[in-house]
């Protein structure tokens, strides 16, 4: 097949090397979610939840982080519909399924949280927490860090449309935006229309939820999510602005929820939402970048790679009752109680 | 028979059709779900909310001071410490305002461990809720008594909370609500949600009769003499297990005291059983640092410390920051039966 | 003097009458104000908060409000500096008095809440409470009760300036404008210009706070408070919008804090902020509406009447200890333990 | 002596020197007024944040995250009852987050009754902090105790709690801090901004010694034989002033106790004493249904109630909505010098 050296959408276009690495990362987070929803059905794990239709978009931002630990360095303020990006930092597959697996050896959480609830303070990945958008009321202070030392380290923070009902995204407009004070955050709003069973347009009136930055001044743009070499720019644009600027910017992609809200709804694939890694090998085969056997070479890949580590994750270790109190503090050379960790109630 | 959570939406129904509810309002509480439990299926007065806690109670508060009876639902309890500073405000704008205003608001919540919810589908909330004064606080154990205790809850025209015991939500009782025919499997027909498209589905609801479980008033669900358990929600039916097992397999008697209400709590129930015991064990796996359990087990002190035969016990929660999602974190948080036969067994043999 | 039949600001214009009746209202409410600050002062009293600097809007916004008990009615969700609005709706003095020297016979909170706090049923007043903007949470609430009860009530909320970082300001525009669910609410901000001791400007970029509803399509205005005509007709429209679209309204108005935050920060006159009274007057004067002994005469029976009822209230008898647990409950014919009001711990 | 407000000052000052403080923020807490108790007046690394006390908490938090070392203050405990979720996430983040983080936050707020605060500037904050698992929670009762812990709570690595007993912010202490000069109106014109304009004043700093106050480290105050009387905060003063009172008119001498730390307690110091003197009084204000005196209470009972000569008395606020202004709300709400002084003779006269 010809080569083209790249792909188009609308205006914006995007080389071919960078198109074929963004599909590849696609499919391997799109093949370790799937798995997952089969280890929450099959007994190797319990609950799922996830990001199969959002990997466009979370590809491209994990490609965008400047990965690394401390200020200099973007931190992350994530949702529970991630993997991609983490992937496409280049974690492991492994460490994602471990937490899925509940092992000892989930670096994320010791097999405590729920899959996609990571925390990797070697790439500035602050603890997913389950409560909706409380990432966004503590996002500010890790944006006040980096503001302060310098550099071009930025602020992300993610979460769903549903959750912007919640004051703590007035929060993070606010804090952003103090005069003379402005952070380099960037927002992001993932809206796939619905919060569990409840459509957005029920509840929100809003055109765009990123409009409302408007009487705060941040500049927003909303992008179709589905479309990788879209989203690249869209991110291109938001992260150039916070790192030089060191002022806020908000981006709203439209994503699809490929497999509902989570395993307590089902995890069934749905029809009636477009799939961007379709959409996305439609085009690259189009453009004569990508045959059908590269696509099928692709997944089957990944599907292997998964599976490999689902392998590997059962056979690692379960938690011990002797691990239930682990972590529960940092050693501390003032506390006369607990020195090291936390043991029990006081003796 | 129903389960608690039919139970639940059949009070639910009652409510509205009699008893003056006129909304029922929360996350995904509305059609097609009808609440993550199904708690509010086919509810004529339930309406989906913004994902907004606080705007949740905030507006329930306010449909109160309007002259409505709303019944707002926070998803998971775990989900709701934003909102304390606002339900302190709902039990303290009746002292605070002279006595201007009532407000019949009832809130219920999913509470407790037991469906492997990990951190956020775990917390107890009970003790924190008993601090709130001004509230009452209830928390049934059975689908009767749930059916019994939100038709109180409603009627009654303060805030009261209703704590669901999420491990028990789909047990089935053992007793018939007031009404409800005696086919389960008929009455899944009638009042359940079908899987898959619900746009032309109708609940046939069957005509029920008012049940009142009084608020504060507390049930002895076993009698006996060689100690007194006292217990509530998922808790409770592990202490009723226990006790059989020791009646079974040593002849071991116990009064068994289902709480049912946090607060006001029967002390009187609670009291005349140490009386005749002199011996007691409090169960509830909230977290132990404190516990609503050790402010019943002051009581028992402030008032019967020359009564008790032998130390009297407590069996709580692990003070941890969580419940781990691995059933060994799990397992060893908050109390299984294991340790509350033991822990039974033990006080109620130890020599006085 | 020659009198007018009307009295213009900008293009904007009041009756005579009107206007006589609002200077009488806010003269009245300084008069209080100025003694309730004294009795915090000489023990009379204790803590004072209250609305000197905030008269002119305050007077016009109760002279809007449609009074009574119910839906049929508006609903009032107040803050601590309302004291004009309360006696433009014309409740007697007595009761705001009665509350500043900690009577039983207050009949806002028995002697139990500071001074400002208002609830009165009769009226819609629900409860005051201390933490700022929580008022915005339970706004729609009310409101939500009169839409579907039908008629003309709104609920009306109001708040300051610093309040708005809160989530609840938030929560209150999205829960006003459900789609298809839209309430009659009508938000009010009073812009100070200060939170305590911190410059709204050192903490805000919004040119205006009530910029924020643009993205949730609520109408907005901001008026000089100062400025009773201009304040009168800013409220007018206001309430005209929300009687009769049964949609949302924003007003902010720009007022004066013309003695400081509360009695903890001395409680001293300002000099260096516009009096609406003084303003109002000499417009008064200059349009031949009122001679300077019509105004001393004002001022006069205003603090009359501000010291009769000090008196009156002083006579009146304190909270005695068996009044501790009083309407912490009412009373239950479903409760066994507490059928009519707490009485201490279960028995 | 400097009182205890200028010790949290002064503390802050020495953490913002040598501890590598980077932020003490809140609301009003920078220029001017530097805290509506002048308790961050001066600072160098104090500034004023937006009314959003999740802000604060979260922004703190993120802070902390980025390696920061934050010091948040709530204006006054009251109003930080929305944002109990953020403070439970604080709490958890290093044990669900598997160890990957410390959260090296002190947030500081006026807590408990004193000031005729009414509802909303009395509340006590400890027993709903002591559920915070994951937390420390630390109250000092006097100005060189307020200076330690809060070093302590600097240092320590993860999140502290710093409850300021607001009855006592504006008392003397008895003891020098270690650099502080012996004169204290010299003091005052070194570190307290002057009234009025302000904008060209500037601190000038005592040469200040480190001094910790470890965490979980109780304090002795007075040593006896009669029983033993555990407090903090407000009421540990009046417990001293009590057992004086008692030694001068009856010879009766008491173990006094000043918990200074919440979580983790002393619980050796504790238990220590109990096993002395068999008879205990747990004393503090906080309301009185699920309080952390009863914690207390449950601990004695799991492990002395047969050490026990007589029955173990707690004496705490009572379960009501609020406190109210007039000072016969305040004085029949919470413990007062006369119930702690008759209570604490009734508890060393019982007979055994
Ligand atoms: C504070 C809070 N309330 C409720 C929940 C339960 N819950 C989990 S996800 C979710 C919906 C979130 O919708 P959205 O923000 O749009 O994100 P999405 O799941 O669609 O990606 C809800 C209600 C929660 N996790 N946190
Ligand atoms: C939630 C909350 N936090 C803090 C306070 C303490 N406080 C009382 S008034 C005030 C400033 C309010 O400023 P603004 O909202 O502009 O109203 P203003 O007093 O200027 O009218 C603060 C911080 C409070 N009452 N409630
Ligand atoms: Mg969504
Ligand atoms: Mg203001």
């Amino acid at each position: 097949m010809t080569t083209v050296a790249e792909v188009h959408s609308g205006k914006e276009a995007l080389s071919a090397e960078q198109c074929l690495a963004i599909h590849r990362v696609m499919v391997r987070a799109r093949a370790m979610e799937e798995r997952m929803i089969q280890m929450s059905k099959s007994g190797e794990g319990y609950f799922w939840i996830g990001g199969p239709g959002e990997e466009a978009f979370n590809t491209c931002l994990g490609l965008h982080i400047k990965k690394g630990c401390g200020p200099d360095y973007d931190f992350l303020h994530l949702h529970y519909r991630n993997a991609a990006t983490l992937l496409a930092m280049q974690l492991p597959m492994l460490d994602a399924v471990r937490q899925a697996a509940l092992r000892v050896t989930d670096p994320h959480s010791m097999g405590r949280n729920f899959v996609g609830h990571y925390a990797l303070r070697q790439y500035n990945i602050v603890p997913v927490s389950s409560p909706v958008e409380t990432q966004y009321a503590i996002a500010p202070g890790t944006a006040i860090v980096q503001k302060r030392h310098g550099g071009d380290g930025v602020t992300v923070v993610v979460g769903g449309d549903a959750g912007s009902s919640e004051g703590d995204f007035a929060t993070c407009m606010i804090w952003s935006t103090r005069p003379g004070q402005e952070l380099p955050v960037l927002m992001i709003v993932m809206n796939n229309q619905w919060g569990i069973s409840t459509p957005m347009r029920s509840q929100h009136s809003e055109r765009h939820i990123v409009d409302r930055g408007e009487a705060f001044g941040i500049p927003a743009e909303t992008v179709d999510g589905n479309d990788p070499i879209a989203s690249w720019h869209a991110l291109r644009r938001a992260f150039q602005w916070c790192r030089r600027k060191r002022h806020p910017f908000m981006l709203e992609a439209s994503v699809s929820r490929l497999h509902g809200h989570s395993s307590s709804s089902g995890a069934v694939r749905v029809r009636d939402e477009p799939d961007c890694i379709a959409l996305f090998e439609g085009k690259l085969q189009s453009a004569g970048l990508l045959a059908q056997d590269a696509i099928d070479d692709a997944w089957e890949g990944a599907r292997e790679e998964a599976a490999a580590a689902v392998e590997q994750a059962l056979r690692e270790p379960e938690p011990a009752a002797g691990d239930v109190y682990r972590h529960t503090y940092a050693p501390s050379g003032v506390d006369a109680v607990y020195p090291d960790d936390y043991t029990g109630l006081p003796e | 028979m129903a389960t608690l959570v039919q139970a639940v939406r059949m009070a639910l129904h009652y409510g509205e059709t009699y008893l003056g509810v006129t909304d029922i309002l929360g996350e995904d509480v509305g059609p097609p779900l009808g609440g993550v439990f199904t708690a509010t299926q086919g509810l004529a007065t339930a309406w989906n909310t913004p994902l907004d806690e606080r705007g949740i109670i905030g507006a329930a508060m306010g449909i109160a001071y309007a002259g409505g009876r709303p019944v707002a639902e926070i998803q998971f309890c775990d989900y709701g410490f934003n909102t304390i500073d606002l339900l302190k405000i709902a039990g303290n704008q009746r002292w605070a305002g002279a006595g201007n205003y009532e407000l019949p608001l009832v809130v219920m919540t999913p509470s407790g461990s037991g469906i492997r919810g990990s951190l956020y589908h775990s917390h107890s909330f009970e003790s924190w809720a008993s601090r709130l004064a001004g509230w009452k606080i209830v928390m049934p154990s059975n689908a009767l008594d749930a059916y019994g205790l939100m038709l109180s809850a409603i009627l009654d025209p303060n805030p009261v909370l209703v704590l669901l015991p999420k491990a028990l939500l789909r047990v089935h009782g053992e007793q018939l609500i007031p009404g409800e025919p005696a086919d389960q499997e008929y009455l899944k027909q009638l009042i359940d949600a079908p899987l898959g498209d619900r746009s032309n589905w109708q609940p046939r609801w069957p005509d029920l009769d008012e049940y009142l479980v009084p608020i504060g008033q507390a049930n002895r669900v076993r009698e006996g003499t060689a100690a007194t358990v006292v217990s509530y929600g998922r808790t409770l039916p592990l202490c009723v297990q226990a006790a059989d097992a020791l009646a079974a397999a040593h002849g071991l008697t116990f009064d068994v005291i289902d709480l049912r209400s946090i607060f006001p709590y029967d002390w009187s129930a609670l009291s005349q059983s140490v009386l005749k015991t002199g011996r007691v064990l409090l169960v509830n796996e909230d977290t132990e640092v404190t516990n609503f359990g050790e402010h019943l087990l002051r009581r028992v002190i402030d008032e019967h410390f020359y009564e008790l035969e032998v130390r009297p016990r407590v069996l709580q929660g692990r003070h941890l920051p969580g419940i781990g999602l691995h059933q060994t974190y799990e397992r060893n948080s908050v109390p299984q039966l294991a340790h509350i036969q033991a822990t039974l067994q033990a006080l109620a043999t130890e020599e006085a």
